[in-house]
């Protein structure tokens, strides 16, 4: 045991010796963000112009009043800080808050951007935060279906089609009967079509990404082809009025100001995303059905050996992940806009495997993607709106950018399940 | 050195069977054919090719003729889709867009005796196909002038899918109703997501994410905008949607009447810009059809020939002061006077 | 009465392969069964059919002599058989905890796991039979030898009566295996029942109360240790009579070709695997190197041979330094790498056999001519090698996937030994290979010493490292504990190096005097 | 088992040859693709009015109704890949050469077709032989188009066989630099590719939206387009009119067996399918993983833009937005089908292009919308990946050898 001891701390010694190139680039970055702050942002305004923050995003009643602030000094003041940091960084390091350091970093330097783009007018911050929220839905969504699956050792890269299929089914049904019987139809939907991705790879081991594309096309194809043969024609309109979900005001919690509106003032699937990441975090973390279902992704021999049925288990989690792929397809049609059009879920299944590579296959990291990706989409839109002098292709190419900047700035590798994307096959040796 | 697979049945044709002899063609008045190529957005575009096939669909029922339409995929499609037409027989092929421009004038050149007409596009001086522009800045001035009559918070606003000078027109136009209207009432109506100084706004980037239209259309009701112009086909539902959902917020439709498509939602449509593609292609088919088609000539929609115009939401109509009512009235004939600038000066 | 467990004519075939050939057993309540057989004779494969992970072509099973059927691993628990598998079924992410009550789990209302009480169970069962296992570490973390006890643990969890260990000892220091014996021991009182299976003859003379060979599939026959004797039985095993020593001619090192000073290696996780090694080998002689697996062998390797750079250190090879991750770098020099897990490093699977005979050559004349591969010189080298070392495979164009793995091992063998090398760098040289192969491959390496090629041997086969080493250095967490003449080198010193214990200088004299001759 | 134990005893000629053609993996591609037509057919059937009207009659007239349409369809969706065979006979009796040209126009229509079908596909396919998973061909494409277009346009008094690989290469620069960057990223901070290549595309899109609305933009022009490419750029074409047929269907032939040569046939190649295979071994054997990670992707996003290319120089010669869409994505089908062989990615590009082309005519003629080619892809895609489906339909004996099944590999874990 104290050989084990003395042989952590050694390691922690050559790890710090690893880590100090590593620390000393981001003390520069720290440096040259402090620089960009004062230089472009600083520089370029007056020191009588204000920054208005609005604290209340339209449509709401929980007031707060605006934040008011002059921008040059607070901005002086911001790049001060994070020169500080910077400098710290090089010379010292911050240990274990390195990371809370970087948030921070880039946290200010985000804040000077907005002050700086409203400057002189006003911008809805709540509403900023708001719209993050409910862009994160789909991709936290998707993600998490991705995660079930992959937890389980079946990759799946057909949460596009699977969602687009669904989304399509649940407007069909919705129309014709009622919201819930037509989302529980998409559910079904997402579950049928992950049966038959689990048909394909566990049963008859075809390769995951395969079946993954063929799904993804057949989607594509079949919902454009029923919908521009029903869905669009004039006579079949009743089968495209499914309605939405409405809005929920959670009492008490939606009166807060600036916290209410933005969390607590949704429709039903923003709180089911709220609720279903702690809950798939107890559920895989802490039960006895989460265990299983690891084990079977990360070594189905094992798991095999101590009487766990694997297909059966793999099968159960890629049904589950294709409902919840499904879920999520609904959103977009009995969550968001209240029909169907072609293609309607635009390549955001995509965005959701990425968000769950990015949230390392777990449920919060999922959400933490899916936040991080549409902050900076609603990002993208805000600094349109307030006028920056930069092309709308280049906002637009914003949360693009932001994932590939942390991908391969911060996070790097993911750890997938070990067993991941490899049918199981008993006897094999 | 490795396997190499042979797939010889990978060339097999599709269909195995020989081509049996066509079923006997029923023979009698030959009918006549008007022809109609989308560009990439498809049929079901919600916009100007769902207008345009609207026209092919009115032709057809008023005369009785037959239609027919082409998806394209990809730029290299419009040259094959416009000449599978050609060779087909058509009496009139119409081409839906200004990405189909040098396609057409390279089918029109080369087929003289065939009929085109183009969408959104100016004949080039063929003399075989017949042209067609909208100036639906005049209807969007309109709209915004109604817009800027009409808010509550003194700011409205407009986003674009991708911007092109058709799109760009609209929201030009749009602006500049704002600005007469600020000009004739001492008012200070701003207009968020587009910039006529520099030309550039809020833009979506495709012309097919309604929940892209949501969150924009959030953004914008929350920076206080409450009356929202998008011009980005089916993308514009997705802002419908959300203000249905909040119970604030209107907007003005555009290409064809929201209010009639959308009646569920008609309380949050205040107006529609209008852009009567259809007529244009009804029209030109009635021309065919009488042998009175002229090309080399544009075909304008404008206020004056009622092909461009701004049409109230049903559930509006009533609803929008009358003396707004009677303004917009009073500029309809100032504009086609050519009294009112609707676009910037560039 | 019935005996506790009979196999009655169990058969299995696989694709080519008759690995069980109507094969009886039995088993009686409180002995240690021991089932000896050579690598390939099908012990596995029969235990796997009695856990339920394969199905027998034919043959029945039967308990307290009932019938029974046992399709999938839950009818073998239901019927009090548990299993410590030969390559381990634990999963490195999960706690102890996790991977012993995995499938049987301690649950809380609501179906959440209940680890605390599951720990406590699984600390009184490793309190009762000594086996001295944290529940709450992770198995990623811990070293073989504990992984093993947790492996019987997860049996004992299930309250098991009947108890296979499939080649446990083989990843076991000797003093390990002295323990695990006296766990085995204990078990047996309590009333449990094991069958214990094994190649080394010691190890059966030494625990078993019955042993049973087998040969090709089938049952060669039948004794207990009093009756046995080494010799006959390694003949049973093997089908011939067998020579195990092998001849070693004493060394005569010229010009150091290794050097290594001061070596710091990280391994994937960044934990600390070699810590500040230094040694050298000379032109000639063979530096063996022990260890139970896990105590830095594989990143030493792997650091010498380029493919995971050193944290801190010198290695010089033939005097040049070797600069980091150029792994071509360093086979140009003259040094060769018979890899540890040659699947996973030493093949491509999915290539011919002489693809992979060319692996770090192709770029060579007379194999390529610019950058375009010569075909028929590869082909005409990969028959002369396939011919030269006795690789049995259909054809030079057969993926290496096909072949056996003994065979597998001779492509590897041939590459290396086909190019004019000054430095051997062989790791695990033998591992899973049947008798011949083995003799066959030990011959190949003493023939390269004679050559005066410097050769790094590293094996947990103890008894390799003895027979082939005229040095013997012992890893121990990482790092050396010792660098031995091979006369000194005794088992038991050995053991007690492996397991991190710096014998005196007069316990090695006297465990020298004790050692025995007995073989194997 | 018995039927082969009596082949066995009666060795005759054709039952021997049925036997081995039952196992050939030729049998089961064929089968594929016809039991892939059936369904569709079937689809298409089902989602018909008329049908269902024709059901309410009687159930043959209903029968009869359904094969009616499914044949009209793939009538049409084969004269619309080949020709009117028909209009041919006609037009060579008549010897008019316009006309001739018109009814073989077809044929040589999906030929152009296929042509960025075999890029697409040898990109995707090139990516998975080492293990990389190149989502990021569409972006490539888009990149490829606009660089080769600019060659095309700005360089200006050079004679056609200079310009023409100029242009060309131009192209495969231009894709290879939006290959080169998730490769290096990957082989440097391991950042998944496929993350990577999806962020990619979308930044193409709104680059390729960017330049065509400004610095790309030919002034004389009221809309986002381009100015025209020189001549001497053009693809040359080889047949007068209506035909469109031109030199980049060889090109792509020729690069198909340039990729083959390279992998198959050189020690860069060797290198690449080794780091594919097992890039453990790769490292073993001193192969340089990174470079070759980097390399494969360059290479990848290359030939990805050389498909941009080909349509701009080929077809086009000038670049307008949305130019294309899901040439990228449909090549990832393409090159699994293919088994990620360059000769197997050419086959399988035919298909698609003489299905796409065909499907023209079937939207013309039967008024199925061309959706119904994607949901024929992916059955026929499935299909050949799960082969055991297709024998266990068709009763066709197990092959004496395990059957080469598909393996992408490259996820997650390694
Ligand atoms: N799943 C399998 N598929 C094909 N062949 C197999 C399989 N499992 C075992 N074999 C073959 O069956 C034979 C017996 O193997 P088995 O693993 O039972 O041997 P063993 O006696 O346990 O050998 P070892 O001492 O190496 O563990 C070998 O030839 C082996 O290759
Ligand atoms: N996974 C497999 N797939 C196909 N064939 C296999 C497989 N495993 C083993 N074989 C075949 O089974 C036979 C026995 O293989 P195995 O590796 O057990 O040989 P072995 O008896 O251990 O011989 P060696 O001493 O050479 O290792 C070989 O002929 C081999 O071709
Ligand atoms: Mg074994
Ligand atoms: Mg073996």
């Amino acid at each position: 045991m104290a050989d084990t001891k003395s042989m952590q701390i050694e390691n922690k010694q050559v790890d710090k010796k690893k880590t100090k190139s590593h620390r000393i680039t981001f003390g520069i970055i720290y440096l040259v963000l402090a620089a960009f702050i004062w230089i472009v942002f600083v520089n370029g305004t007056d020191t009588s112009i204000l920054t208005t923050f609005n604290m209340t995003p339209g449509g709401s009643s929980a007031y707060m009043d605006d934040w008011i602030f002059p921008t040059a000094s607070t901005l002086s003041t911001l790049a001060f800080i994070c020169a500080i940091a910077g400098a710290y960084q090089i010379i010292r390091g911050f240990g274990k808050f390195t990371n809370g350091i970087l948030a921070l970093v880039a946290g200010i330097f985000i804040f000077s951007f907005l002050s700086w783009a409203s400057s002189g007018g006003s911008i809805n911050l709540a509403g900023l935060l708001r719209v993050t929220v409910v862009r994160a839905v789909p991709l936290t969504l998707g993600a998490m279906a991705g995660m079930l699956c992959e937890r389980s050792g079946t990759v799946n890269i057909a949460i596009e089609g699977m969602m687009l299929t669904s989304a399509f089914v649940s407007t069909v049904i919705a129309s014709l009967t009622n919201l819930w019987i037509g989302m529980l139809a998409g559910v079904l939907t997402g579950g049928l079509i992950a049966w038959i991705h689990g048909v394909l790879t566990i049963k008859y081991k075809v390769d995951h990404t395969i079946s993954g594309t063929v799904i993804n096309i057949f989607a594509t194809g079949i919902t454009s082809f029923l919908s521009s043969k029903f869905l669009q024609k004039t006579d079949y309109q009743y089968l495209n009025e499914p309605g939405m979900f409405p809005q929920i005001d959670i009492p008490v919690l939606s009166k807060i100001p600036f916290v209410g509106p933005i969390l607590f003032s949704h429709n039903m699937y923003v709180y089911a995303m709220f609720l279903l990441v702690p809950f798939l975090t107890v559920m895989l973390f802490s039960t006895r059905w989460g265990l299983r279902l690891r084990s079977v992704g990360e070594h189905p021999k094992a798991a095999d050996t101590l009487g766990i049925n694997v297909i059966k288990t793999r099968y159960m989690a890629v049904i589950l992940g294709g409902m919840m792929a499904g879920f999520a397809g609904t959103y977009f049609t009995l969550g968001s806009s209240g029909r169907f059009d072609e293609l309607l879920t635009a390549g955001r299944g995509f965005i959701a495997l990425a968000a769950m590579l990015f949230g390392n296959y777990h449920p919060v990291g999922a959400m933490g993607a899916g936040l991080l990706f549409g902050f900076f989409d609603s990002l993208s839109a805000k600094a349109s709106i307030l006028k920056v002098p930069i092309p709308s292709d280049f906002l637009g190419m914003m949360p693009y950018l932001a994932t590939i900047v942390v991908l391969a700035g911060v996070v790097g590798r993911s750890q997938a399940p070990a067993a991941a994307g490899k049918s199981y096959d008993k006897e094999s040796l | 050195s490795n396997a190499e697979p042979t797939e010889e049945a990978m060339v097999e044709e599709p269909v195995a069977e020989e081509p049996a002899a066509e079923e006997p063609v029923a023979e009698e008045a030959p009918v006549m054919t008007f022809c109609q190529v989308t560009d990439t957005g498809g049929i079901d575009d919600k916009s100007f090719n769902a207008t345009a096939w609207l026209g092919m669909e009115n032709a057809a029922a008023d005369f009785g003729v037959e239609i027919k339409y082409l998806e394209s995929q990809q730029q290299s499609d419009y040259e094959v889709n416009l000449n599978a037409f050609v060779e087909e027989g058509c009496d009139l092929i119409l081409s839906i867009g200004f990405l189909l421009a040098d396609a057409t004038a390279a089918a029109a050149n080369a087929n003289p005796d065939v009929n085109f007409a183009i969408v959104d596009n100016g004949s080039m001086d063929i003399p075989n196909i017949r042209g067609n522009y909208a100036n639906i800045e005049e209807a969007a001035f309109l709209a915004g002038y109604l817009a800027a009559g009409m808010t509550e918070t003194g700011k409205v606003a407009t986003y674009v899918g991708i911007l092109f000078p058709s799109t760009q027109t609209f929201m030009d136009g749009y602006a500049m109703g704002v600005a007469y209207y600020n000009e004739v009432h001492g008012t200070a109506v701003e207009v968020l997501g587009w910039d006529m100084e520099t030309q550039t706004g809020l833009e979506v980037g495709n012309f097919e994410s309604l929940d892209d239209g949501r969150a924009l259309g959030e953004s914008l009701l929350d920076e206080g905008a409450d009356i929202i112009m998008p011009v980005a086909g089916p993308v514009g539902l997705g802002t419908l949607a959300v203000m249905q959902e909040r119970g604030s917020g209107l907007v003005i439709g555009v290409d064809n009447d929201w209010s009639i498509a959308n009646p569920d939602q008609a309380d949050y449509i205040l107006a529609s810009a209008l852009k009567k593609i259809d007529v244009f292609v009804y029209d030109s088919i009635e021309k065919v059809i009488n042998g009175e088609f002229v090309g080399g000539e544009d075909y304008a929609l404008t206020l004056e020939n009622d092909g461009v115009g701004l049409a109230y939401g049903t559930a509006w109509a009533d609803k929008i002061p009358a003396d707004l009512q009677a303004e917009i009235e009073a500029l309809i004939p100032q504009i086609i006077a050519g009294e009112i600038a609707v676009l910037p000066t560039r | 009465m019935a005996p506790l467990l009979e196999l009655r004519g169990i058969t299995k075939r696989f694709p080519g392969v008759l690995a069980n050939d109507h094969i009886d057993l039995t088993l009686e309540k409180g002995e240690i069964h021991a089932l000896l057989g050579e690598n390939g004779a099908g012990k596995t494969t029969l235990m796997n059919i009695l856990y339920g992970l394969y199905s027998q072509d034919e043959g029945d099973i039967f308990v307290n002599g009932n019938k029974v059927t046992i399709n999938e691993p839950t009818d073998a628990i239901k019927a009090g058989i548990g299993m410590v598998h030969q390559h381990f079924m634990l999963i490195p992410v999960f706690t102890v905890t996790e991977n012993i009550m995995l499938g049987e789990e301690y649950v809380k209302a609501g179906g959440f796991l209940d680890r605390k009480k599951a720990a406590a169970k699984i600390t009184e069962i490793s309190d009762k039979y000594n086996l001295n296992v944290n529940p709450d570490a992770y198995v990623r973390d811990l070293p073989v030898g504990t992984q093993q006890r947790v492996e019987i643990i997860k049996i004992l969890f299930r309250e098991a009566e009947i108890l296979i260990m499939d080649e446990p000892s083989a990843v076991l220091t000797p003093q390990e295996v002295d323990e695990l014996f006296k766990i085995m021991r204990v078990l047996v009182d309590q009333g449990k029942s094991i069958i214990f299976i094994t190649h080394k003859l010691r190890e059966v003379m030494e625990c078993a109360d019955r042993i049973t060979v087998i040969r090709g599939g089938k049952v060669i026959g039948s004794t207990t240790p009093k009756e046995a004797d080494t010799k006959k039985l390694a003949t049973m095993m093997v089908g011939r009579d067998v020579q195990l020593k092998i001849k070693k001619t004493k060394s005569d090192p010229k010009e150091t070709v290794l050097n290594v000073e001061n070596l710091r290696v990280m391994n994937s996780q960044q934990h600390l695997a070699v810590d500040d090694i230094s040694f050298n080998v000379r032109a000639g002689e063979v530096l063996g190197i022990a260890g139970v697996q896990g105590n830095g062998q594989t990143e030493l390797v792997r650091a010498l041979t380029g493919l995971l750079p050193p944290t801190e250190g010198k290695i010089e090879i033939l005097g040049q330094d070797t600069p980091q991750e150029k792994p071509r770098f360093i086979t140009e020099l003259g040094s060769a790498h018979i890899p540890e897990d040659r699947q996973k490093d030493g093949l491509i699977l999915a290539f011919p056999v002489a693809d992979n005979l060319i692996l770090n050559t192709y770029f060579h004349e007379p194999f390529s001519k610019g950058i375009t591969l010569q075909f028929d010189e590869i082909a005409n080298s990969g028959n002369a090698l396939v011919e030269k070392f006795d690789i049995r495979t259909p054809s030079v164009n057969t993926p290496v996937s096909n072949l056996s793995g003994g065979n597998q091992q001779k492509v590897i063998v041939a590459r290396e030994f086909s190019r004019p090398i000054k430095l051997l760098i062989a790791s695990q040289p033998t591992r899973g290979l049947d008798v011949g192969s083995i003799e066959y491959i030990h011959k190949r390496l003493m023939a390269k010493r004679e050559e005066g090629c410097a050769i790094l041997l590293v094996s947990t086969e103890l008894d390799e490292i003895i027979q082939l080493s005229d040095r013997i250095a012992v890893m121990y967490r990482g790092k050396i504990l010792d660098i031995l003449d091979a006369q000194d080198a005794t088992k038991e010193v050995l053991g007690l190096l492996m397991a991190g214990i710096k014998p005196s200088d007069e316990m090695k004299s006297q465990a020298k005097h004790e050692e025995q001759i007995i073989l194997t | 088992m018995e039927n082969q134990k009596q082949t066995q005893n009666k060795p005759s000629g054709i039952a021997v040859f049925f036997d081995e053609l039952s196992k050939s993996s030729g049998m089961v591609t064929f089968l594929a693709i016809l039991t892939g037509i059936l369904i569709a057919g079937l689809l298409v059937a089902l989602t018909t009015v008329e049908v269902y009207d024709a059901f309410s009659i009687s159930f043959w007239s209903g029968i009869k109704e359904a094969l009616r349409t499914a044949w009209n369809t793939y009538s049409s969706l084969f004269i619309g890949a080949f020709g009117d065979p028909k209009k041919i006979a006609a037009a060579f009796q008549g010897g008019d050469g316009l006309e001739i040209r018109r009814a073989i126009n077809p044929f040589f229509e999906s030929l152009v077709q296929t042509t960025p079908f075999i890029f697409g596909g040898l990109s995707v396919a090139l990516g998975f032989r080492v293990g990389l998973f190149n989502i990021g061909a569409e972006g490539q494409l888009f990149i490829g188009a606009m660089t080769s277009v600019y060659a095309g346009y700005a360089i200006t008094g050079l004679p056609a066989y200079i310009h023409i690989p100029l242009a060309l290469l131009a192209g495969a620069a231009g894709g290879a630099a939006w290959g080169f960057v998730p490769g290096y990223l990957k082989a440097k901070t391991g950042a998944h590719e496929v993350i990577i290549t999806i962020m990619m595309n979308y930044i193409a899109f709104k680059l390729s939206d960017f330049m065509l609305r400004g610095p790309m933009k030919d002034p004389n022009e009221y809309t986002p387009k381009t100015p025209w490419i020189q001549e001497s750029a053009q693809l040359t074409r080889l047949f007068p009119d209506t035909i469109r047929f031109h030199i980049g269907f060889f090109i792509a032939l020729g690069v198909a067996y340039f990729v083959y040569w390279l992998l198959f046939k050189t020690t860069w190649g060797f290198e690449l399918r080794t780091v594919g295979s097992n890039p453990n071994g790769a490292r073993y054997a001193g192969i340089n993983t990174t470079k070759a990670t980097v390399v494969a992707m360059s290479l990848a996003g290359s030939l990805a833009g050389l498909a941009g290319a080909n349509e701009v120089l080929g077809l086009n010669y000038r670049l307008v937005p949305s130019f294309t869409s899901g040439y990228g994505f449909d090549s990832i089908a393409l090159a699994l089908l293919g088994k990620n062989h360059p000769l197997g990615v050419v086959l399988s590009a035919l298909l698609f292009g003489f299905l796409r082309n065909g499907s023209r005519q079937m939207q013309l003629k039967s008024g199925v919308p061309i959706d119904i080619v994607s949901i024929l892809q992916a059955l026929i895609l499935t299909f050949i990946a799960a082969p055991a489906i297709i024998r266990s339909i068709y009763r066709l004996k197990k092959p004496d050898h395990e059957e080469e099944t598909i393996k992408v590999g490259s996820w997650g874990g390694n």
